[in-house]
């Protein structure tokens, strides 16, 4: 469990990036900070392994102060993904997967060995685990990035845009790959993302941030789409574009549903293949991921 | 270290400051010797490597006969080509110039190839002639680099400039082999405080001039709310598909 | 300076036996260190060769420190170096001058016939044209006289200053070219760039017919006869050695070696070789 | 010609004593710029001051530079020491730009992302950085070996044997082969040096290659390769006199 | 109107980027071409001003083959916007829009006047106009670009993923600027992307490429939709992965759309806000553009 407890965060520079934020992140579930460019997100992601410290107030990791431990060592035991995965360019893929490990003292033989049982868990070739990283394709890297994130087996994963690079139809498989692993590993994930749809997918904790670090709405997916906080957060879903507000329209071929900007959103079909969504759900259901 | 007081003496002794020896013509023939080489130098890297960096060829042979000229030694090269052109300022002007060359025709090349190739296409795409986005779009924005390829020309010309006075009554290095040959520690001294009060004269002046030219939209202000291009990159395309389909396979 | 772990200081060396010849970075100075150094070892000695040690103003340093045990000098040109108020005068009378002025620990050998000295020269056209013969003549010349050499010659005592307070010569102005009386100068001559220059009399330069340096009756210019210059570790039979080859060492000698080393581009060793045995020294 | 042939142990030997000189030169000045550079990457406010002092040393004339320097060191005058540190001494006012923009070079996320994961500072800067930077400092230090290279002919003006024994020999005895030897020599012992350190950085820095093969466009590696020449060539201000 | 007639681009390293490619762009729509990357999207676009020369087949446009035209003229007879804005960054705002104009001869005073009122036309603030485009947030940039690609009015506007570069949320608000300017203008619009929801949301006729640049399928978004011409297209519209297919759900608030991976995409509502989609429709709708 991660609370955050009055943080805010106040740079040299006089930006206020995180405004008296609190807020707890249950564990075993994923809490997803969204919000438009600039509002805080990564401050706070990065604040939970000290890579930024608060300016004021606390977080706690299952009760303790992360203000007191060491910094070096708070992070070898959390896993970190981000937007380009930041693998080390002069790396093996392998050697990226096993850097943390590693770095903890582990044997570089042993270290390697379950590198490239990650490579598995995270869907990769090991025929892949001699290349570069430049070697792979942007989805492959992000891949990598995973698997570097699992390596050290923590509790805790951060996710700062991972997949804000890649691919819309790379984005999805990613996502529902994520989906699986958590449904498998059960950590506490803490992702960044710009992009609500995103969010709604992949959240159990959907957290809304306006510009100025300061929180806009925070629930489960459901919750937020069906009552939104305000004007901000109706916009931000795209509940009062009419974005989700789908309507039934004939359309030669047939019924299609057609969203309020005329953008074709899908056709309505009878049956649920999924379960309940609310609160909890997301995780709980893979869907068909291809 | 008295060696260095004896070298201000000489620098503030007044008959230093009068005839055919004097520091003040010394200073503007060293000067104006610096500024033909660089000008000679310029005319012929300049084109050469505003050609190089816009069509993008012949640069390898560029860069490898770039390193192979910087490796000629100037006093041999000096040597050489006043045994055959005989003494005077032509042999120093031919050897320093081939030592300003490298320097200039890199910044000049550098400085085309490191503009965003996407501004070079737009500008094309909107109807520019090959002609107009060399004058509008390349050489403002290659000024910088170019500038600093002249700006490390002009450095070490300053203190090559010295050999000048190897074959002729002319700059700064005339206090310098003067002192040398007849062990006045305190004239060679002070010519090279001269020589190096020159050079950094002039880095002062380069730097003014690269700040001054570089383009202000290039340094301006940060972008305001949105971070295009540090925070959103161009997405990593790839064949999604095919990947998908690896992936499959892989499972 | 005794730490220098890459230097020279082969003097800290434990054979003491050994004797250090060195040489200027001169290929006729070089020639001479080379016939001191096989003569010497033809007699037992064992010799560290330190060639081509730069100018006197790099060197000199290292004789007077006694680095260096034999070195190859010129007469004339040293004593201006050790005593700047030195006059010129005979040979001999320079040489013992020489004798005196030097720091102690070191010693002149004798002096071999062999000099190498300034002058000043002209083009043979140009002689022939005014009919000069010794500085004197330079009087008859009616153009502008361009002055060429190494920057020092301006303010040496036997310089453009000279001409005009002894002999009423006003020269038209001084064109520096560093190559102390080489090629370059040479060339500036023939070129017309300058018309009088200071070049040494055993240049080979000569051997071509096209300059003529002019007489100097009143010595106006320190002659620079050829003297080893040795160190203390030098001792009565090595002395011996190096009088004897001195004693061979004539003025045509000297030119003759040189036009080897330029003309036939012989590396400094063959030459002495050759030289030595010749004279039956070896 | 002939006298090339005749002299080819001479011309060795010259190549010999001129790599003993500029070799330690290059090294050293890789060495000692390494910190300093580190320095002024890494607190902003120092940049500009070491930036500046460090490339007054360009300024300086060799001539006086290399009689100046054993009255200072304290050397004998006419030790090859004089000259390796003369050397150094303008390798170093290179080299430290160099390494200060070659760190600045390294991508930001990476550098994050590596400390983000949990690498110390100093691990940080030795696994990361460094060898990151690789490829500008690779650049730099082809400018300092083929400057060195040519510089260390000026030796032969003070006494120090090296290939410009050979022009300066030469000229004295008018022999125009041993000019044009001896700076033929110099000019390919600097591009002998110049391939071997391209060798080198092939054999240290893999990643480096196998980029070019990568059909993948990926913006990162992209950039920062590109960044890389233009900047390294601009940082060609070595110091051949 | 635009005509490909059997075009193919052979690039010197052998790669076929478009491989006999025929199609015809009506005028006064909007065409675009979507596909994964490198299925040579980019050399369609660029083959229409020249920026390309195609190795076999011809291209006319209003009945002329424009290989016999001059490239330089040709360009600045046609409206060209890219990703990045490619803006010069030494110029500002207003003399980046003036660009062309001046280039055809107008005077510089007129040619700003111009483009002040251009600025207008693409809803920019004109105290922008004496800015760097460095300047300015990435969505004005996009707007700048759109703003010189109209300078000379031009008959046709080619659009290279110009929105490919934004935040999401400013990207929808260029769009339905887009589909404003395009109300107002009726230029022939070429527009490409990767993103099929944006092809779907602007193209009156879309085209979908495969890697080699094969066609996989031309049509209007809705005969797309309802009739996938193959696996290749239905995988690409998201249609198999179960994206388009919606069903209603029940969840806590009230009933929401939820597509086949579990990402809730909306709220069924009655009416019809807008008119019919089919063949022509979508840019005749505006919605709210903000
Ligand atoms: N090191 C820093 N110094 C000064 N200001 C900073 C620093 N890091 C971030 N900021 C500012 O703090 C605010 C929040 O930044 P943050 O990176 O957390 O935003 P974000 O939500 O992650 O945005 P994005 O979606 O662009 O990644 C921004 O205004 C940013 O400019
Ligand atoms: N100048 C060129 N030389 C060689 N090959 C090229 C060139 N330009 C493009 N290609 C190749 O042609 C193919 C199509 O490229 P194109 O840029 O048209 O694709 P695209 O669909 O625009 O891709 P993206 O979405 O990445 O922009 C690719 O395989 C590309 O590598
Ligand atoms: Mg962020
Ligand atoms: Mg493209």
């Amino acid at each position: 469990m991660i609370e955050f407890h009055s943080v805010t965060k106040r740079f040299p520079d006089g930006t206020v990036a995180v405004d008296d934020f609190s807020l707890v992140l249950p564990s075993h579930k994923t809490t997803v900070f969204v919000g438009t460019s600039g509002s805080g997100k990564t401050t706070l992601l990065r604040m939970i392994n000290r890579m930024v410290d608060p300016t004021s107030g606390s977080i706690d990791i299952d009760g303790a102060d992360i203000g007191t431990l060491d910094p070096v060592k708070l992070r070898r035991s959390i896993g970190y993904v981000m937007q380009n995965s930041g693998l080390l360019p002069h790396r093996k893929v392998v050697d990226n997967v096993a850097t943390v490990p590693m770095l903890r003292g582990m044997s570089r033989k042993k270290a390697r060995d379950e590198a490239l049982q990650l490579l598995d868990t995270v869907g990769l070739d090991r025929s892949l685990a001699e290349r570069y990283p430049s070697q792979l394709s942007g989805g492959q890297q992000q891949r990598v990035g995973v698997a570097r994130g699992l390596a050290v087996n923590p509790n805790i994963l951060l996710m700062d845009e991972p997949f804000g690079a890649v691919d819309p139809i790379v984005r999805a498989e990613l996502q529902q790959e994520l989906l699986r692993l958590q449904h498998e590993l059960g950590k506490t994930v803490v992702f960044v993302t710009h992009d609500i749809d995103e969010a709604f997918l992949l959240g159990d904790q959907v957290v809304i941030l306006r510009t100025g670090g300061k929180v806009a709405q925070v629930g489960s997916p459901g919750e937020i789409l069906a009552n939104p906080a305000d004007d901000f957060v109706s916009t931000f879903v795209g509940a009062e574009r009419g974005k989700r507000s789908l309507h039934l329209e004939n359309h030669g071929a047939g019924d299609v549903l057609v969203d309020g900007d005329g953008r074709l959103a899908g056709v309505l079909v009878p049956g649920s293949k999924a379960g309940p969504l609310a609160g909890s759900g997301a995780s709980a259901q893979g869907g068909d991921p291809r | 270290m008295n060696f260095f007081a004896e070298a201000l003496q000489w620098l503030v002794d007044p008959a230093n400051y009068v005839g055919l020896n004097a520091i003040p013509l010394r200073l503007a023939q060293h000067l104006g010797f610096t500024v033909v080489t660089l000008v000679i130098a310029s005319a012929i890297a300049i084109p050469l490597g505003f050609l190089i960096g816009h069509t993008g060829r012949g640069r390898s042979v560029a860069v490898a006969s770039a390193g192979a000229f910087r490796a000629i030694p100037t006093l041999g090269l000096l040597t050489l080509v006043a045994l055959s052109i005989g003494i005077g300022l032509n042999a120093p002007y031919i050897a320093l110039t081939v030592l300003a060359v490298p320097p200039i025709l890199a910044g000049a090349y550098t400085g085309f190839e490191a503009i965003d190739r996407r501004t070079i296409d737009a500008a094309r795409a909107v109807g520019m002639s090959e002609v107009q986005i060399v004058r509008q779009v390349e050489v403002p924005l290659g000024l910088p680099l170019l500038i600093g390829g002249l700006r490390s020309a002009a450095l070490q010309v300053v203190a090559t400039a010295t050999l000048a006075a190897y074959v002729a009554d002319f700059g700064l290095g005339r206090y310098l082999f003067a002192g040398l040959k007849t062990r006045d520690y305190a004239e060679m001294l002070g010519g090279s405080i001269l020589v190096i009060l020159m050079a950094l004269a002039l880095e002062g002046l380069f730097a003014l001039t690269q700040r001054f030219v570089v383009p202000r939209g290039v340094l301006a202000g940060r972008p305001t709310d949105i971070r295009t291009r540090s925070s959103r990159p161009r997405p990593v395309m790839e064949s999604a598909i095919e990947e998908g389909q690896k992936n499959v396979h892989s499972k | 300076a005794s730490g220098d772990p890459l230097g020279s200081g082969s003097s800290s060396s434990a054979e003491s036996s050994t004797l250090v010849v060195g040489s200027q970075d001169y290929y006729s100075n070089e020639i001479i260190a080379e016939i001191y150094a096989q003569a010497l070892e033809a007699d037992g000695f064992t010799v560290d060769r330190q060639f081509r040690i730069g100018q006197r103003e790099v060197y000199l340093p290292d004789i007077t420190s006694g680095k260096i045990d034999v070195f190859p000098e010129y007469t004339g040109d040293l004593l201006q170096v050790l005593d700047d108020t030195a006059t010129s005068g005979t040979p001999d009378a320079v040489y013992s001058a020489l004798t005196k002025a030097l720091p102690s620990g070191l010693q002149a050998l004798d002096r071999a016939d062999a000099s190498d000295q300034n002058t000043w020269t002209v083009t043979k056209a140009f002689a022939d044209k005014y009919n000069l013969t010794d500085i004197a003549s330079l009087k008859n010349v009616t153009e502008p006289i361009t002055v060429g050499g190494n920057s020092e010659l301006e303010t040496r005592p036997y310089g453009p200053t000279a001409l005009s307070d002894k002999y009423g010569i006003v020269t038209a102005g001084f064109k520096p070219v560093e190559d102390g009386g080489g090629p370059l100068t040479v060339k500036a001559l023939e070129d017309g760039d300058i018309q009088l220059a200071n070049i040494y009399t055993a240049s080979p330069a000569f051997d071509s017919g096209n300059l003529v340096a002019l007489e100097d009756p009143d010595g106006l210019f320190f002659p620079s006869n050829v003297v080893p210059i040795v160190s203390a570790k030098v001792d009565d039979k090595a002395a011996a050695v190096l009088n004897k080859v001195n004693a061979a060492l004539t003025a045509d000698t000297l030119v003759a070696l040189n036009a080897q080393s330029v003309n036939d581009q012989l590396a400094a060793d063959k030459i002495a070789t050759e030289w030595l045995k010749k004279e039956n020294l070896i | 010609m002939t006298w090339i042939w005749a002299n080819l142990d001479l011309i060795w030997d010259r190549t010999l004593d001129h790599v003993v000189l500029s070799v330690p030169a290059i090294v050293l000045s890789f060495i000692i710029a390494l910190p300093i550079g580190w320095l002024a990457h890494r607190y902003r406010a120092s940049r500009g001051v070491i930036l500046t002092v460090v490339g007054l040393l360009y300024a300086i004339p060799s001539l006086p530079l290399f009689i100046i320097l054993p009255i200072i060191v304290g050397t004998s005058t006419r030790s090859p020491l004089n000259l390796v540190i003369a050397l150094t001494l303008y390798g170093v006012a290179l080299m430290v730009r160099v390494v200060a923009d070659g760190l600045a070079s390294v991508d930001l996320d990476v550098r994050q992302s590596a400390s983000a994961v949990g690498f110390s500072t100093w691990t940080e800067f030795w696994q990361v950085e460094l060898p990151l930077s690789g490829p500008v400092l690779l650049a730099g230090l082809r400018v300092v070996a083929v400057s060195t290279v040519s510089l260390a002919t000026v030796g032969a003006v003070i006494g120090v044997q090296s290939l410009g024994s050979l022009f300066t020999d030469g000229f004295q005895r008018g022999i125009q082969a041993e000019i044009i030897a001896g700076i033929v020599a110099t000019v390919v012992l600097a591009l002998v040096f110049d391939a071997l350190l391209v060798y080198a950085g092939r054999l240290l820095m893999p990643w480096t290659r196998s980029r070019a093969a990568t059909t993948v466009t990926d913006n990162a590696a992209g950039s920062v390769s590109t960044a890389a020449t233009p900047a390294s060539e601009n940082r060609s201000r070595e110091i051949a006199r």
